[in-house]
């Protein structure tokens, strides 16, 4: 019986099964939350009339797919315990439901669990803690998901200027993430332009460091220099208080002359980096592989979603920080390994 | 009784509004979906055929532009919306009738704001009058 | 028309766990609906005990044709499919009202049984005039790639396809490929090892190359495609099943007038001491305007080779990857020096060449260099694999794959794929996992053997067709055809059901299966109650 | 082909006002490629009539009916059994159509739902062009191919006017000037010398102020002994 248990039911994990299934190879899906569709799953869809490509409904697409399939097994509210066995015919020991076990034979596991947003409270100086105003991306993505707006928390009213801050935990040695989180460039542009559409009379501010859109046609610049209610300040805040009118106020160094400038917000987004998810660890042990220098899982140089160990393959942001679709790839590349190591059935 | 009919794509608005239903999110029961397999599918006859039929509005239901399966589907069914809409301008029943939506298919909640929307026109511009006669 | 009669299952659970519609009026209701010859209530259609039930209750009752009355049609829909199969009808012969999603859990009580009982009369009325589409059941798929492609990108979608047990032909348009290849290596051995193993799948006896070629001609159904090739002046033919696009530019750090970069040594042998590297975006305008760790390795390979030597990058975004972060430091450490510009330097004179830009805080710069080295990008040709293929290409001039919906790496013609490259600062593993993620799509349609051809696809009347060729104008995939009666074709192995022919025809000649114009407005017309 | 537009709603529903059974004739060639006359076209015309008769009380009982070249006296000979009991028809053909119609039921009353418009072709999906005037006397070996009556706004034999900017014409931005087209067509053809020559003045007589025109191919025309000996059907 040779099924692929793929760890994680998130765009990584969906899209080695679908993959999988439409080679007629069965896979079982572990899932740890109740619904399928992991992080990308409550994530909000940022166009009003035109697509701005954010992919995000990738992963509604891939959750029915997942369901309408007869080779795709998924198992809700499910943990993976322990793995025994070797490559080939692995057994896996898992909490269904918070009490039963159950035992899954599979030859290949996919692990695709995923990576965890940088939590913002950490970085104190951002206000995340006080301010109510001060918001992640995250906070952003489940409102526009729940409600298709936006609105300020403090006065639950539509924002009239909205900052954006990059790099919020990531290319930051004091919380040990020294590497660029890849995802955040793409997914605050995209925010900003899906609050451009929702509300035309909101403007936006958005602080950077280095503009890393990884695909040529996302032109940031293009798109902010063709609408006048955007501002690009290359400059990474220094702080953000609460000013007097309650409003957060982003303290920043000005690009034009060597002054600190002030500039208060309706709200601000911090547009917060991944990081591993704090069960990596323990995971990297249950499953025998080795991590890399920042806790994600490790793919040696030049193999793309194989792992240190035969027999286990990794998916998704568990193996570092990518975008939505770079995970749906990473899926396709493990399911193809995956078969490669099987023998080639499919 | 509001008669709105919606022809959906049923893509990312068929997955919207089943995602509706799982996440029990209430709307009009006036409002009437059929699934066809791209908005480009339907054709200026349709519409305005519902129309005679007795509908008070009629809503055609497609992808964000730029995200169709079909590649331009949502754009070739906005062509045929904005015909229609001018041809009831002409007949006196008036282009407000008609609307084109786009949905993705995370976005359960605009069927409700859709549905919301086409009610509150059909309030304001009044029943069909065809139905009206009948 | 349906002669044996419409069957109606109404599933116990199609009304939610806490039942508000009431499944035995709905039972009744449709029991008199015109036309459907047998309504039965089942107990969780897609249990096991459930599908055995209905599958016996359609070939006792000799009806064609069914509706199931459930939950949403989406994850139910290959299910039904087998029953359909499994009970002897046509895999199409049914249609679902999902009156648990859109009735019994978004209305209340009275509306939402009224609505359930619309959708049973719609799906009723529709299926009714449903006719038997030409399914051809399985076409052949040749289990063998074309790749069409010079440089490593091409290589590593062929050992991907290869690893999976097909076969490969590598259609190189040139003979070597000139210049380096555009993609970041973490350091040499890594080159090194992507080279042999590129070398190694060359000698694989499942992959024949072929170099020197041009595609003349492509016909044929996806699954079984036909080449010709003309290989310096000889016609070749080549059959395969899919076909991989990768077109890779080459990058190369050039001297103003063209040539390669020196080496460290030769810097010193003609004196040049201070080296500028300017991305190609600043002077040309292509590629990137950014500072890629590309010109950063290079300028530590000097660095290390000859410490005289004073190297200075300049661009308007740092570009890096996680273990590149560390790169950029270790350069500022080993006095590479790196400026940021925004938009166009001015570059005068020669050797020694002036440039001259504002920094927003410095003010005017100027820097005097020895050699000034450009990043420049080789696009590939990609305008002739774009028309034998009729695959459009995108204002950047790359091929244009579909990337909405779940499509990336597929292009509007089916069987075709296109593996495409980021200019920027593509990491050899981002390459590897296009690579990898685009063969995957090619061995997804033809790991099966077969492919499914037919279904709910578009047909033409040939005697209402006047021919105006509207239809190949607006087909997103150019599936239909002008055929020798000089009247439009549909080919079925192309035509993906969007519909956009039927609703443009102006004869009217065009119908699709399974959404025909009258089961449209059969619909609309239960819809709105005005069905007897 | 003969490109031809719909009248505006209004003035049709003008013209029908009065009459109880229409008819709505369609024809399945020029008119349907430049969809303004075809199956579809004859459809949304008919559901829009019926939502005016309905709506206004106009008491239409509409009917559609398609030809397949309805300026063929035997494809509109099939009509007869749809024309019974109606009084008129609203031709969606070219006026030769309309025309053809009128002639073979002269007690129904034909309406035009057409403007016939020129002889062109299309530019693109849904964008029809005028290229030829039917002058009946041709001159483009002269112009390299590209008729200066046709698309020439002032018809000049030997243009250009110089009122063009920018390549276009001064009467309408979206025409291209006929004669600078012509030139770059010549200078393509290597044959920039015919413009060294004046076309001389045209005759008219040819063209429409000839009186309308009757085109013979003796060679098809059945003599009166073989129309005898056929039993009279032409």
């Amino acid at each position: 019986m040779n099924r692929v248990a793929i760890i994680g039911g998130g765009v990584a994990g969906l899209s080695a099964a679908i993959s999988l299934e439409r080679r007629g190879v069965p896979s079982i899906i572990v899932e740890r939350e109740e619904a399928l569709g992991g992080l990308c799953g409550e994530l909000g869809c940022k166009g009003v009339e035109r697509c701005v490509r954010c992919d995000v409904c990738l992963a509604r697409d891939m959750v029915a797919q997942a369901r309408s399939s007869p080779l795709i097994e998924r198992l809700g509210r499910a943990e993976l315990r322990s793995v025994s066995g070797q490559p080939g015919d692995f057994r896996l020991a898992i909490r269904v439901g918070g009490q039963g076990h159950r035992l899954v034979r599979a030859a290949v596991i996919v692990c695709a669990t995923g990576g965890e947003p940088f939590d913002a409270h950490l970085d104190k100086r951002l206000g995340y803690d006080e301010l109510a105003d001060v918001v992640t991306s995250l906070d952003l993505e489940r409102q526009l998901s729940a409600e298709g707006r936006f609105l300020v928390p403090s006065t639950s009213a539509p924002p009239k200027k909205v900052a954006f801050i990059l790099c919020v935990g990531s290319r930051d040695e004091r919380f040990n993430t020294s590497y660029c989180s890849k995802a955040c460039c793409k997914y605050s542009f995209k925010l900003a332009q899906g609050l451009r559409a929702i509300d035309p009379g909101c403007a936006i501010t958005i602080f950077f460091m280095d503009w890393r859109l990884y695909d040529p046609r996302e032109n940031v610049r293009a798109w902010a220099s063709g609408d006048s209610g955007v501002r690009l300040v290359r400059s990474r805040p220094a702080e953000v208080l609460l000013g007097e009118d309650s409003r957060p106020e982003v303290r920043f160094a000005s690009e034009k002359d060597a002054i600190v400038e002030v500039e208060a917000f309706d709200a601000v987004v911090l547009s917060v980096g991944l990081r591993p998810a704090r069960s990596a660890a323990e995971l990297a042990r249950t499953l025998q592989v080795e991590t890399d220098a920042h806790g994600f899982l490790r793919s040696p140089k030049g193999e793309p979603c194989a792992s240190t160990r035969p027999g286990v393959f990794l998916a998704g942001t568990c193996r570092g920080p990518k975008e939505i679709v770079e995970c749906v790839k990473d899926g396709a590349e493990a399911a193809s390994k995956a078969i490669a190591f099987m023998g080639g059935v499919g | 009784m509001m008669r709105i009919l919606a022809f959906c794509c049923e893509r990312g608005p068929g997955e919207a509004i089943d995602l509706a239903g799982e996440k029990r999110m209430r709307y009009p029961a006036d409002l009437t979906l059929i699934q066809v397999p791209c908005a480009g599918r339907v054709d200026v006859a349709h519409l305005l055929k519902a129309f005679r039929e007795g509908a008070d509005a009629v809503v055609l239901v497609g992808c964000l532009e730029g995200n169709c399966h079909h590649i331009y589907g949502n754009i070739e069914g906005r062509k045929k919306v904005d015909r229609a809409k001018q041809i009831l301008d002409e007949v006196g029943l008036g282009g407000q009738r008609l609307e084109m939506f786009h949905v993705a298919s995370n976005q359960p909640f605009r069927i409700a704001e859709l549905a919301a929307e086409m009610a509150s026109r059909v309030e304001r511009l009044g029943p069909n009058p065809l139905a009206v006669k009948e | 028309m349906s002669d044996g009669g419409i069957g109606v299952f109404i599933c116990s659970w199609g009304s939610g766990k806490d039942p508000k519609l009431d499944m035995d009026g709905l039972l009744s209701f449709a029991s008199g609906i015109e036309g459907v010859a047998l309504v039965k209530m089942i107990d969780r259609i897609c249990s096991k005990p459930g599908q055995k039930e209905m599958i016996a209750a359609i070939k006792g009752s000799g009806t064609d044709r069914f509706v199931v009355v459930a939950c949403s049609a989406r994850t139910k829909r290959k299910l039904y499919r087998h029953i359909a199969t499994s009970s002897g009808l046509h895999p199409l012969a049914f249609e679902v009202a999902s009156v648990r999603e859109q009735a019994a859990f978004v209305h209340e009580g009275p509306e939402a049984q009224r609505k359930a009982e619309t959708l049973v009369r719609m799906a009723v009325e529709k299926v009714r005039l449903w006719v038997e589409p030409p399914f051809e059941e399985e076409m052949p798929a040749l289990r063998n790639v074309a790749v069409l492609g010079d440089g490593l990108m091409a290589m590593a979608v062929a050992n991907e396809i290869m690893a999976q047990g097909l076969t490969v032909d590598l259609v190189m348009s040139g003979g070597s490929p000139k210049g380096s290849p555009p993609y970041i290596f973490s350091n040499q051995d890594e080159m090194d090892r992507a080279l042999r193993s590129m070398a190694e799948a060359s000698s694989d006896p499942r992959m024949t190359t072929i170099k020197n070629a041009s595609v003349l001609d492509f016909q044929g159904p996806p699954g079984d495609f036909g080449l010709v090739l003309d290989v310096a002046g000889e016609m070749v033919p080549l059959r395969c099943g899919a076909v991989v696009l990768a077109p890779e530019p080459r990058m190369e750090l050039r001297t103003i007038d063209g040539s390669p970069a020196p080496s460290a040594q030769e810097l010193i042998a003609r004196g040049l001491r201070r080296i500028v590297i300017l991305p190609s975006g600043a002077s040309s305008g292509i590629g990137c305007s950014c500072m890629t760790p590309r010109g950063t390795l290079y300028a530590l390979s000097l660095v290390d080779a000859a410490p005289g030597i004073e190297v200075s990058l300049m661009g308007r975004e740092a570009r890096a990857m996680d273990w590149m972060e560390g790169l950029q430091r270790l350069a500022q450490e080993k006095g590479i020096r790196f400026f940021r510009i925004d938009g166009e330097p001015k570059v005068e004179g020669h050797a020694p060449t002036v440039i001259t830009w504002r920094d927003p805080l410095l003010g005017d710069m100027r820097l005097q260099a020895d050699l000034l080295l450009l990043d420049t990008v080789l696009t590939p040709e990609v305008q002739s694999l774009a028309k034998a293929f009729d695959v459009p290409v995108d204002e950047k001039g790359e091929l244009l794959s579909i990337d909405s919906r779940l499509r990336p790496g597929e292009t509007v013609r089916k069987g075709v794929f296109a593996a495409r490259f980021r200019v920027g600062n593509m990491l050899y593993e981002d390459m590897a996992l296009e690579a990898g993620s685009v063969a995957a799509r090619a061995l997804e349609m033809l790991s099966m053997g077969t492919l499914e051809v037919g279904g709910a696809v578009a047909e033409v009347d040939q005697e209402k067709c006047s021919a105006c060729l509207g239809c190949l104008r607006v087909c997103p995939y150019s599936a239909p055809m002008i055929g020798q009666a000089g009247k439009a074709e549909v080919r079925m192995e192309l035509c993906q059901g969007c519909g956009a022919c039927v609703a443009l025809c102006p004869s009217r000649a065009i119908d699709i299966y399974c959404f025909s114009d009258s089961q449209i407005v059969a619909q609309s017309r239960a819809a709105l109650g005005k069905v007897r | 082909m003969i490109i031809g537009e719909q009248k505006r709603l209004e003035e049709i529903s003008g013209m029908l006002d009065g009459h109880r059974g229409i008819l709505i004739a369609g024809c399945r060639s020029c008119v349907a490629i430049c969809l303004a006359g075809g199956e579809k076209e004859v459809a949304v015309m008919a559901e829009s009539l019926r939502l005016i008769s309905s709506l206004r009380g106009k008491g239409w009982e509409i009917e559609e009916a398609m030809v397949e070249r309805q300026c063929e006296k035997e494809w509109v000979a099939e009509l007869r059994p749809r024309i019974e009991g109606k009084d008129c028809v609203l031709s969606l053909a070219c006026g030769v159509g309309a025309q053809t119609v009128q002639a073979m039921y002269p007690r129904v009353r034909v309406l035009p739902g057409l403007n016939t418009s020129n002889m062109g072709a299309p530019e693109e999906s849904g964008i029809f062009v005028e290229k030829c005037g039917g002058c009946g006397d041709c001159v483009l070996h002269l112009t390299g191919g590209i008729c200066p009556i046709a698309r020439c706004a002032k018809s000049l034999l030997n243009g250009p006017c110089g009122g063009s900017q920018g390549g276009k014409c001064e009467v309408s931005p979206d025409t291209p000037c006929a004669w600078e087209e012509i030139y770059h067509s010549l200078e393509s053809l290597g044959r920039l010398d015919l413009l060294e020559e004046p076309i001389p003045p045209k005759s008219w007589l040819p063209a429409r102020d000839g009186g309308p025109r009757r085109i013979v191919r003796k060679e098809a025309v059945l003599t009166e002994e073989q129309k005898r000996l056929k039993g009279g059907k032409a």
